[in-house]
Protein backbone atom coordinates (compact mmCIF):
# COMPACT_ATOMS: atom_id res chain seq x y z
CA UNK A 1 0.00 0.00 0.00
CA UNK A 2 1.05 3.79 -0.26
CA UNK A 3 0.02 6.06 2.32
CA UNK A 4 -1.41 9.39 1.14
CA UNK A 5 -2.01 12.20 3.48
CA UNK A 6 -3.08 15.72 3.11
CA UNK A 7 -2.80 19.12 4.71
CA UNK A 8 -4.59 22.20 5.74
CA UNK A 9 -7.01 23.74 2.80
CA UNK A 10 -7.08 20.96 1.12
CA UNK A 11 -7.67 18.51 3.62
CA UNK A 12 -10.88 19.95 5.28
CA UNK A 13 -11.84 20.24 1.27
CA UNK A 14 -11.21 16.50 0.97
CA UNK A 15 -12.48 16.14 4.69
CA UNK A 16 -9.94 13.62 5.37
CA UNK A 17 -6.44 13.91 6.33
CA UNK A 18 -5.28 10.43 4.70
CA UNK A 19 -5.84 7.45 2.61
CA UNK A 20 -3.82 4.28 1.34
CA UNK A 21 -4.41 3.12 -2.59
CA UNK A 22 -2.53 0.00 -3.58
CA UNK A 23 1.02 0.13 -5.00
CA UNK A 24 -0.93 -1.49 -8.44
CA UNK A 25 -3.23 1.81 -9.17
CA UNK A 26 0.11 4.11 -9.18
CA UNK A 27 4.01 3.98 -10.20
CA UNK A 28 3.82 7.93 -10.01
CA UNK A 29 2.78 10.79 -8.22
CA UNK A 30 0.24 11.94 -10.98
CA UNK A 31 -1.22 8.80 -11.18
CA UNK A 32 -1.41 8.73 -7.55
CA UNK A 33 -3.73 12.03 -7.85
CA UNK A 34 -5.66 10.13 -11.10
CA UNK A 35 -6.22 7.07 -8.45
CA UNK A 36 -7.41 9.17 -5.72
CA UNK A 37 -9.84 11.04 -8.65
CA UNK A 38 -11.63 8.20 -9.82
CA UNK A 39 -12.76 7.43 -6.15
CA UNK A 40 -15.20 11.01 -6.07
CA UNK A 41 -15.32 13.81 -8.15
CA UNK A 42 -14.99 16.53 -5.57
CA UNK A 43 -11.32 14.69 -4.63
CA UNK A 44 -10.85 14.93 -8.47
CA UNK A 45 -11.65 19.04 -8.83
CA UNK A 46 -9.79 19.77 -5.66
CA UNK A 47 -6.49 17.78 -6.64
CA UNK A 48 -6.79 19.36 -9.62
CA UNK A 49 -5.70 22.53 -8.25
CA UNK A 50 -2.00 23.13 -10.24
CA UNK A 51 -0.69 25.37 -6.73
CA UNK A 52 -0.49 21.86 -4.88
CA UNK A 53 2.62 20.51 -3.79
CA UNK A 54 3.77 16.80 -3.18
CA UNK A 55 6.44 15.33 -0.84
CA UNK A 56 7.16 11.56 -1.09
CA UNK A 57 8.85 10.22 2.05
CA UNK A 58 9.54 14.06 3.18
CA UNK A 59 11.04 15.02 0.22
CA UNK A 60 9.62 17.35 -2.27
CA UNK A 61 8.89 16.11 -5.44
CA UNK A 62 6.98 16.55 -9.17
CA UNK A 63 4.41 14.62 -10.67
CA UNK A 64 6.72 12.54 -12.69
CA UNK A 65 8.22 11.16 -9.39
CA UNK A 66 8.26 7.41 -8.79
CA UNK A 67 6.55 6.10 -6.03
CA UNK A 68 6.07 2.54 -4.81
CA UNK A 69 4.59 0.34 -1.60
CA UNK A 70 5.63 1.86 1.76
CA UNK A 71 5.99 5.01 0.54
CA UNK A 72 4.45 8.18 2.41
CA UNK A 73 2.61 10.48 -0.28
CA UNK A 74 1.63 13.95 0.71
CA UNK A 75 -0.30 16.01 -0.75
CA UNK A 76 -0.64 20.19 0.53
CA UNK A 77 -1.03 23.86 -0.57
CA UNK A 78 1.92 26.34 -0.76
CA UNK A 79 3.39 26.89 2.71
CA UNK A 80 2.36 29.80 5.22
CA UNK A 81 3.82 29.23 7.95
CA UNK A 82 6.96 31.76 9.92
CA UNK B 1 2.07 17.50 20.91
CA UNK B 2 5.34 18.78 21.09
CA UNK B 3 8.50 17.68 19.31
CA UNK B 4 12.07 18.60 19.79
CA UNK B 5 14.61 18.00 17.73
CA UNK B 6 18.11 18.56 19.39
CA UNK B 7 20.66 18.71 15.77
CA UNK B 8 23.24 19.01 17.98
CA UNK B 9 25.00 21.59 20.45
CA UNK B 10 24.94 24.18 17.54
CA UNK B 11 21.45 23.77 15.68
CA UNK B 12 18.60 23.06 17.40
CA UNK B 13 14.89 23.20 16.07
CA UNK B 14 11.87 22.94 18.26
CA UNK B 15 8.21 22.64 16.37
CA UNK B 16 6.09 23.07 19.90
CA UNK B 17 2.90 24.23 21.14
CA UNK B 18 4.26 26.04 23.60
CA UNK B 19 4.64 29.53 24.39
CA UNK B 20 9.00 30.23 24.24
CA UNK B 21 10.85 32.63 26.06
CA UNK B 22 13.15 35.21 24.06
CA UNK B 23 15.83 35.86 27.04
CA UNK B 24 16.25 32.11 27.84
CA UNK B 25 16.93 31.35 23.93
CA UNK B 26 19.08 34.21 23.40
CA UNK B 27 21.44 33.24 27.10
CA UNK B 28 21.11 29.31 25.82
CA UNK B 29 22.65 30.70 22.37
CA UNK B 30 25.72 32.71 24.30
CA UNK B 31 26.49 30.14 27.27
CA UNK B 32 29.70 28.64 27.34
CA UNK B 33 30.60 30.22 24.13
CA UNK B 34 32.85 33.34 24.14
CA UNK B 35 34.53 33.01 20.59
CA UNK B 36 30.68 34.15 18.88
CA UNK B 37 30.85 38.03 19.88
CA UNK B 38 27.16 38.89 17.79
CA UNK B 39 23.89 37.79 18.55
CA UNK B 40 21.09 38.49 16.18
CA UNK B 41 17.70 36.88 16.55
CA UNK B 42 14.37 37.46 15.12
CA UNK B 43 10.83 36.78 16.74
CA UNK B 44 7.15 36.84 14.60
CA UNK B 45 4.17 37.24 16.42
CA UNK B 46 0.64 37.27 15.32
CA UNK B 47 -0.55 40.70 14.44
CA UNK B 48 -4.22 42.27 14.94
CA UNK B 49 -4.90 42.87 11.38
CA UNK B 50 -3.41 41.12 7.80
CA UNK B 51 -4.26 42.48 4.45
CA UNK B 52 -7.27 45.41 6.57
CA UNK B 53 -9.00 42.52 7.98
CA UNK B 54 -8.96 42.58 11.55
CA UNK B 55 -7.43 39.19 13.18
CA UNK B 56 -8.69 37.43 16.14
CA UNK B 57 -6.20 34.59 16.13
CA UNK B 58 -4.22 31.89 14.16
CA UNK B 59 -4.45 28.10 13.98
CA UNK B 60 -0.99 26.61 12.68
CA UNK B 61 -0.94 23.68 11.13
CA UNK B 62 2.75 21.21 10.00
CA UNK B 63 3.55 18.22 8.52
CA UNK B 64 5.83 16.53 11.51
CA UNK B 65 9.08 14.94 10.74
CA UNK B 66 9.25 16.89 7.38
CA UNK B 67 9.49 20.22 8.81
CA UNK B 68 12.30 19.20 10.96
CA UNK B 69 14.37 17.84 7.48
CA UNK B 70 13.20 20.98 6.17
CA UNK B 71 14.79 23.40 8.56
CA UNK B 72 18.10 21.46 9.02
CA UNK B 73 18.62 21.13 5.70
CA UNK B 74 17.95 25.06 5.47
CA UNK B 75 20.10 25.71 8.29
CA UNK B 76 23.10 23.62 6.97
CA UNK B 77 22.87 25.90 3.77
CA UNK B 78 22.86 28.92 6.06
CA UNK B 79 26.29 27.02 7.49
CA UNK B 80 27.70 26.64 4.11
CA UNK B 81 27.19 30.10 3.57
CA UNK B 82 28.31 32.33 5.67
CA UNK B 83 30.37 31.77 8.82
CA UNK B 84 27.96 31.30 11.80
CA UNK B 85 28.25 29.52 15.16
CA UNK B 86 25.12 28.18 16.71
CA UNK B 87 21.23 28.20 15.20
CA UNK B 88 18.08 27.98 17.15
CA UNK B 89 14.83 27.76 15.43
CA UNK B 90 11.35 27.29 17.20
CA UNK B 91 8.21 27.26 15.60
CA UNK B 92 5.12 27.21 17.25
CA UNK B 93 1.86 24.95 16.33
CA UNK B 94 -2.11 24.71 16.97
CA UNK B 95 -4.00 27.83 18.41
CA UNK B 96 -2.23 31.24 18.86
CA UNK B 97 -3.90 34.52 20.25
CA UNK B 98 -3.18 37.72 19.10
CA UNK B 99 -0.02 38.78 20.18
CA UNK B 100 1.39 35.57 20.51
CA UNK B 101 4.98 34.37 19.51
CA UNK B 102 4.85 32.13 16.49
CA UNK B 103 8.39 32.22 15.32
CA UNK B 104 12.19 32.69 16.61
CA UNK B 105 15.46 32.38 15.07
CA UNK B 106 18.63 32.89 16.72
CA UNK B 107 21.89 32.84 15.15
CA UNK B 108 25.37 33.27 16.66
CA UNK B 109 28.81 34.35 15.02
CA UNK B 110 32.01 35.77 15.16
CA UNK B 111 31.23 39.10 12.95
CA UNK B 112 27.70 41.06 12.90
CA UNK B 113 27.07 40.64 9.48
CA UNK B 114 27.26 36.64 8.95
CA UNK B 115 24.39 36.39 11.87
CA UNK B 116 22.49 39.37 10.25
CA UNK B 117 22.38 37.48 6.45
CA UNK B 118 21.90 34.37 8.03
CA UNK B 119 18.65 34.88 10.32
CA UNK B 120 17.46 36.96 7.34
CA UNK B 121 17.89 33.78 4.96
CA UNK B 122 16.89 31.20 7.27
CA UNK B 123 13.77 33.14 7.72
CA UNK B 124 13.32 33.49 4.37
CA UNK B 125 13.13 30.14 3.23
CA UNK B 126 11.44 29.05 6.37
CA UNK B 127 8.84 30.98 4.58
CA UNK B 128 9.06 29.39 0.88
CA UNK B 129 9.69 25.65 2.29
CA UNK B 130 9.09 24.55 5.71
CA UNK B 131 5.36 22.62 6.01
CA UNK B 132 3.58 25.11 7.96
CA UNK B 133 0.13 26.72 6.85
CA UNK B 134 -1.86 29.14 8.77
CA UNK B 135 -5.71 29.60 9.11
CA UNK B 136 -6.22 33.37 10.20
CA UNK B 137 -9.95 33.50 12.38
CA UNK B 138 -10.63 37.29 11.32
CA UNK B 139 -13.78 39.04 11.55
CA UNK B 140 -14.99 37.45 8.48
CA UNK B 141 -14.62 34.32 9.52
CA UNK B 142 -11.78 31.36 8.95
CA UNK B 143 -9.42 31.47 5.82
CA UNK B 144 -6.61 29.91 5.49
CA UNK B 145 -3.61 32.27 4.35
CA UNK B 146 -2.46 32.56 0.41
CA UNK B 147 1.35 32.10 0.24
CA UNK B 148 2.57 35.66 -0.51
CA UNK B 149 4.93 35.90 -3.46
CA UNK B 150 6.74 38.54 -2.51
CA UNK B 151 8.26 35.69 0.04
CA UNK B 152 8.70 33.71 -2.63
CA UNK B 153 10.99 36.54 -4.47
CA UNK B 154 12.74 37.18 -1.48
CA UNK B 155 13.83 33.57 -0.92
CA UNK B 156 14.73 33.50 -5.04
CA UNK B 157 16.85 37.12 -4.31
CA UNK B 158 19.44 34.77 -2.24
CA UNK B 159 20.55 32.82 -5.21
CA UNK B 160 21.22 36.21 -7.51
CA UNK C 1 27.74 57.34 35.37
CA UNK C 2 24.05 55.75 34.12
CA UNK C 3 22.44 58.07 31.31
CA UNK C 4 18.97 57.14 30.31
CA UNK C 5 17.66 59.46 27.36
CA UNK C 6 13.86 58.41 26.96
CA UNK C 7 13.59 60.11 23.47
CA UNK C 8 9.81 58.79 23.09
CA UNK C 9 7.81 55.99 23.25
CA UNK C 10 9.27 54.24 19.69
CA UNK C 11 12.63 55.10 20.24
CA UNK C 12 14.39 55.15 23.39
CA UNK C 13 18.57 55.16 23.78
CA UNK C 14 20.62 54.01 27.14
CA UNK C 15 23.92 54.43 27.34
CA UNK C 16 24.72 52.46 31.08
CA UNK C 17 27.24 50.56 33.02
CA UNK C 18 25.41 48.21 34.11
CA UNK C 19 24.05 45.43 32.15
CA UNK C 20 20.59 44.50 29.91
CA UNK C 21 17.84 41.80 30.19
CA UNK C 22 17.72 40.64 26.43
CA UNK C 23 14.28 39.05 27.04
CA UNK C 24 13.39 41.66 29.19
CA UNK C 25 13.81 44.49 26.09
CA UNK C 26 12.37 42.67 23.48
CA UNK C 27 9.22 42.21 26.25
CA UNK C 28 9.14 46.08 26.23
CA UNK C 29 9.47 46.55 22.83
CA UNK C 30 6.67 44.04 22.09
CA UNK C 31 4.28 45.12 24.96
CA UNK C 32 1.35 46.96 23.69
CA UNK C 33 2.29 46.79 20.31
CA UNK C 34 0.32 44.04 18.26
CA UNK C 35 0.86 45.91 15.04
CA UNK C 36 4.52 45.35 14.39
CA UNK C 37 4.40 41.32 13.99
CA UNK C 38 8.69 40.99 13.53
CA UNK C 39 11.41 42.01 15.79
CA UNK C 40 14.95 41.62 15.04
CA UNK C 41 17.42 42.12 18.09
CA UNK C 42 21.56 42.18 17.52
CA UNK C 43 23.33 42.24 20.54
CA UNK C 44 26.91 41.98 20.72
CA UNK C 45 29.42 40.49 23.60
CA UNK C 46 33.32 40.77 24.56
CA UNK C 47 34.77 38.48 22.86
CA UNK C 48 37.96 36.14 24.00
CA UNK C 49 39.83 36.96 21.31
CA UNK C 50 41.08 39.83 18.51
CA UNK C 51 43.12 39.49 16.37
CA UNK C 52 45.00 36.16 17.35
CA UNK C 53 45.34 37.42 20.99
CA UNK C 54 43.53 36.55 24.08
CA UNK C 55 41.26 38.94 25.12
CA UNK C 56 40.60 39.56 28.94
CA UNK C 57 38.54 42.19 29.22
CA UNK C 58 37.22 45.52 27.72
CA UNK C 59 37.22 48.75 28.78
CA UNK C 60 35.03 51.53 27.39
CA UNK C 61 34.77 55.00 26.98
CA UNK C 62 32.27 57.58 25.82
CA UNK C 63 31.56 60.79 24.91
CA UNK C 64 28.32 61.79 27.05
CA UNK C 65 25.95 63.82 25.84
CA UNK C 66 27.08 63.93 21.74
CA UNK C 67 26.70 59.70 21.64
CA UNK C 68 23.26 60.03 22.30
CA UNK C 69 22.53 62.54 19.73
CA UNK C 70 24.36 60.67 16.76
CA UNK C 71 22.70 57.75 18.07
CA UNK C 72 19.79 59.53 17.62
CA UNK C 73 19.96 60.60 14.48
CA UNK C 74 20.84 57.23 13.02
CA UNK C 75 17.70 56.07 14.28
CA UNK C 76 16.15 59.23 12.83
CA UNK C 77 17.94 57.96 9.31
CA UNK C 78 16.63 54.76 9.84
CA UNK C 79 13.29 55.67 10.28
CA UNK C 80 13.01 58.09 7.10
CA UNK C 81 14.26 54.45 5.03
CA UNK C 82 12.27 51.80 6.46
CA UNK C 83 9.23 51.19 7.96
CA UNK C 84 9.92 50.38 11.29
CA UNK C 85 8.01 50.64 14.70
CA UNK C 86 9.80 50.69 17.80
CA UNK C 87 13.68 50.80 18.31
CA UNK C 88 15.68 50.63 21.33
CA UNK C 89 19.55 50.93 21.44
CA UNK C 90 21.30 49.97 24.49
CA UNK C 91 25.56 50.58 25.01
CA UNK C 92 27.12 49.54 27.76
CA UNK C 93 30.31 51.65 28.98
CA UNK C 94 33.54 50.93 31.76
CA UNK C 95 34.93 47.87 32.76
CA UNK C 96 33.61 44.80 30.92
CA UNK C 97 34.47 41.19 31.59
CA UNK C 98 34.77 38.08 28.82
CA UNK C 99 31.18 36.95 27.97
CA UNK C 100 29.49 40.47 28.77
CA UNK C 101 26.98 42.24 26.93
CA UNK C 102 28.10 45.42 25.50
CA UNK C 103 25.40 46.14 23.08
CA UNK C 104 21.79 45.97 21.98
CA UNK C 105 19.94 47.39 19.09
CA UNK C 106 16.24 45.97 18.89
CA UNK C 107 13.99 47.02 16.10
CA UNK C 108 10.28 45.93 15.58
CA UNK C 109 8.14 46.44 12.08
CA UNK C 110 5.31 44.73 10.22
CA UNK C 111 7.58 43.38 7.72
CA UNK C 112 10.03 41.60 8.74
CA UNK C 113 12.89 43.01 6.02
CA UNK C 114 12.41 46.64 7.11
CA UNK C 115 13.56 45.38 10.61
CA UNK C 116 16.35 43.06 9.38
CA UNK C 117 17.92 46.23 7.11
CA UNK C 118 17.19 49.06 9.56
CA UNK C 119 18.75 46.86 12.69
CA UNK C 120 21.82 46.13 10.60
CA UNK C 121 21.78 49.75 9.14
CA UNK C 122 21.73 51.18 12.89
CA UNK C 123 24.78 48.82 13.94
CA UNK C 124 26.87 49.61 11.10
CA UNK C 125 27.08 53.34 11.91
CA UNK C 126 26.92 53.23 15.41
CA UNK C 127 30.42 51.59 14.48
CA UNK C 128 31.72 54.44 12.43
CA UNK C 129 29.53 57.73 13.83
CA UNK C 130 28.68 57.18 17.55
CA UNK C 131 31.88 58.25 19.75
CA UNK C 132 32.79 55.10 22.11
CA UNK C 133 36.40 53.94 22.32
CA UNK C 134 37.38 50.04 23.02
CA UNK C 135 40.74 49.66 25.03
CA UNK C 136 41.30 45.94 25.04
CA UNK C 137 43.22 44.24 27.79
CA UNK C 138 45.25 41.38 26.24
CA UNK C 139 47.98 39.10 27.65
CA UNK C 140 49.95 41.81 26.25
CA UNK C 141 48.63 44.72 27.69
CA UNK C 142 46.17 47.07 27.51
CA UNK C 143 45.40 48.62 23.87
CA UNK C 144 43.15 51.14 22.53
CA UNK C 145 41.78 49.07 19.49
CA UNK C 146 42.02 50.46 15.84
CA UNK C 147 39.43 51.71 13.75
CA UNK C 148 38.52 48.81 11.23
CA UNK C 149 38.62 50.02 7.43
CA UNK C 150 35.79 47.09 6.82
CA UNK C 151 33.32 48.45 9.26
CA UNK C 152 34.02 52.23 7.47
CA UNK C 153 32.89 50.38 4.34
CA UNK C 154 30.37 48.42 5.77
CA UNK C 155 28.99 51.54 6.39
CA UNK C 156 29.48 53.07 3.14
CA UNK C 157 27.59 50.33 1.03
CA UNK C 158 24.70 51.76 2.75
CA UNK C 159 24.79 55.00 0.35
CA UNK C 160 25.23 53.07 -2.83
CA UNK D 1 37.09 80.83 26.95
CA UNK D 2 36.79 78.13 24.32
CA UNK D 3 36.37 74.72 26.47
CA UNK D 4 38.67 71.89 25.01
CA UNK D 5 38.15 67.71 25.45
CA UNK D 6 39.74 64.61 24.82
CA UNK D 7 38.81 61.23 24.67
CA UNK D 8 40.47 57.78 24.57
CA UNK D 9 43.69 57.52 23.18
CA UNK D 10 44.34 61.11 22.98
CA UNK D 11 43.81 62.02 26.49
CA UNK D 12 46.47 59.08 27.60
CA UNK D 13 49.10 60.45 25.08
CA UNK D 14 47.74 63.90 25.86
CA UNK D 15 48.01 62.86 29.66
CA UNK D 16 44.74 65.44 30.00
CA UNK D 17 40.92 65.18 29.73
CA UNK D 18 40.48 68.25 28.34
CA UNK D 19 41.51 72.24 28.87
CA UNK D 20 40.66 75.72 27.79
CA UNK D 21 42.19 78.62 26.06
CA UNK D 22 41.13 82.08 25.15
CA UNK D 23 38.83 82.64 22.08
CA UNK D 24 41.33 85.00 21.17
CA UNK D 25 43.73 82.78 20.34
CA UNK D 26 41.88 80.75 17.87
CA UNK D 27 38.93 81.06 15.35
CA UNK D 28 38.94 78.06 13.75
CA UNK D 29 39.67 74.22 14.39
CA UNK D 30 42.42 74.07 13.09
CA UNK D 31 43.53 77.32 15.09
CA UNK D 32 42.68 75.61 18.68
CA UNK D 33 45.19 73.00 17.24
CA UNK D 34 47.75 75.42 16.60
CA UNK D 35 46.92 76.63 20.10
CA UNK D 36 47.18 73.75 22.26
CA UNK D 37 50.89 72.56 20.32
CA UNK D 38 52.25 75.70 20.91
CA UNK D 39 52.14 74.63 24.86
CA UNK D 40 53.63 71.63 24.08
CA UNK D 41 56.04 69.66 22.12
CA UNK D 42 54.88 66.75 22.48
CA UNK D 43 50.45 67.66 22.64
CA UNK D 44 51.54 68.87 19.26
CA UNK D 45 53.03 65.98 18.29
CA UNK D 46 50.25 63.94 18.97
CA UNK D 47 47.52 66.62 17.67
CA UNK D 48 49.31 66.39 14.54
CA UNK D 49 48.15 63.02 13.72
CA UNK D 50 45.63 62.90 10.73
CA UNK D 51 43.30 60.49 11.75
CA UNK D 52 42.38 62.48 14.58
CA UNK D 53 38.83 63.90 14.29
CA UNK D 54 36.46 66.62 16.02
CA UNK D 55 33.12 67.86 17.46
CA UNK D 56 32.14 71.66 17.82
CA UNK D 57 29.35 71.44 20.35
CA UNK D 58 28.87 67.67 19.79
CA UNK D 59 28.86 68.17 16.01
CA UNK D 60 31.37 66.92 13.76
CA UNK D 61 33.66 69.37 11.74
CA UNK D 62 36.27 70.11 9.62
CA UNK D 63 39.26 71.83 10.49
CA UNK D 64 38.12 74.92 9.21
CA UNK D 65 34.95 75.13 11.13
CA UNK D 66 34.77 78.44 13.04
CA UNK D 67 34.85 78.62 16.77
CA UNK D 68 33.36 80.95 19.46
CA UNK D 69 33.51 82.13 23.13
CA UNK D 70 31.72 79.10 24.76
CA UNK D 71 32.35 76.61 22.23
CA UNK D 72 32.91 72.61 23.25
CA UNK D 73 35.98 71.52 21.02
CA UNK D 74 36.72 67.98 20.96
CA UNK D 75 39.25 66.01 19.29
CA UNK D 76 39.30 62.14 19.42
CA UNK D 77 40.28 59.00 17.35
CA UNK D 78 38.30 57.17 15.19
CA UNK D 79 35.23 55.44 17.02
CA UNK D 80 35.52 52.09 17.88
CA UNK D 81 32.47 50.99 20.10
CA UNK D 82 29.73 48.46 19.36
Amino acid sequence: MIKVIFFAALREQLGSSGTEISAKCASTVAEVKDALGKKDQGWKNYLANNSLLCAVNHQMVQGDFSVKAGDEVAFFPPVTGG
Amino acid sequence: MNIDTVMNKYAEISIQTEDFDHGYEVNLLESDNVEDGAVVTFSGRVRNNNLGLKVKGLFLEHYPDMTEKLLAEIIQTAKTRWNIGRVKVIHRIGQLAIGEQIVFVGVTSKHRQDAFAANEFIMDFLKVKAPFWKKELTELGETWLEAKNSDKEKAQAWSK
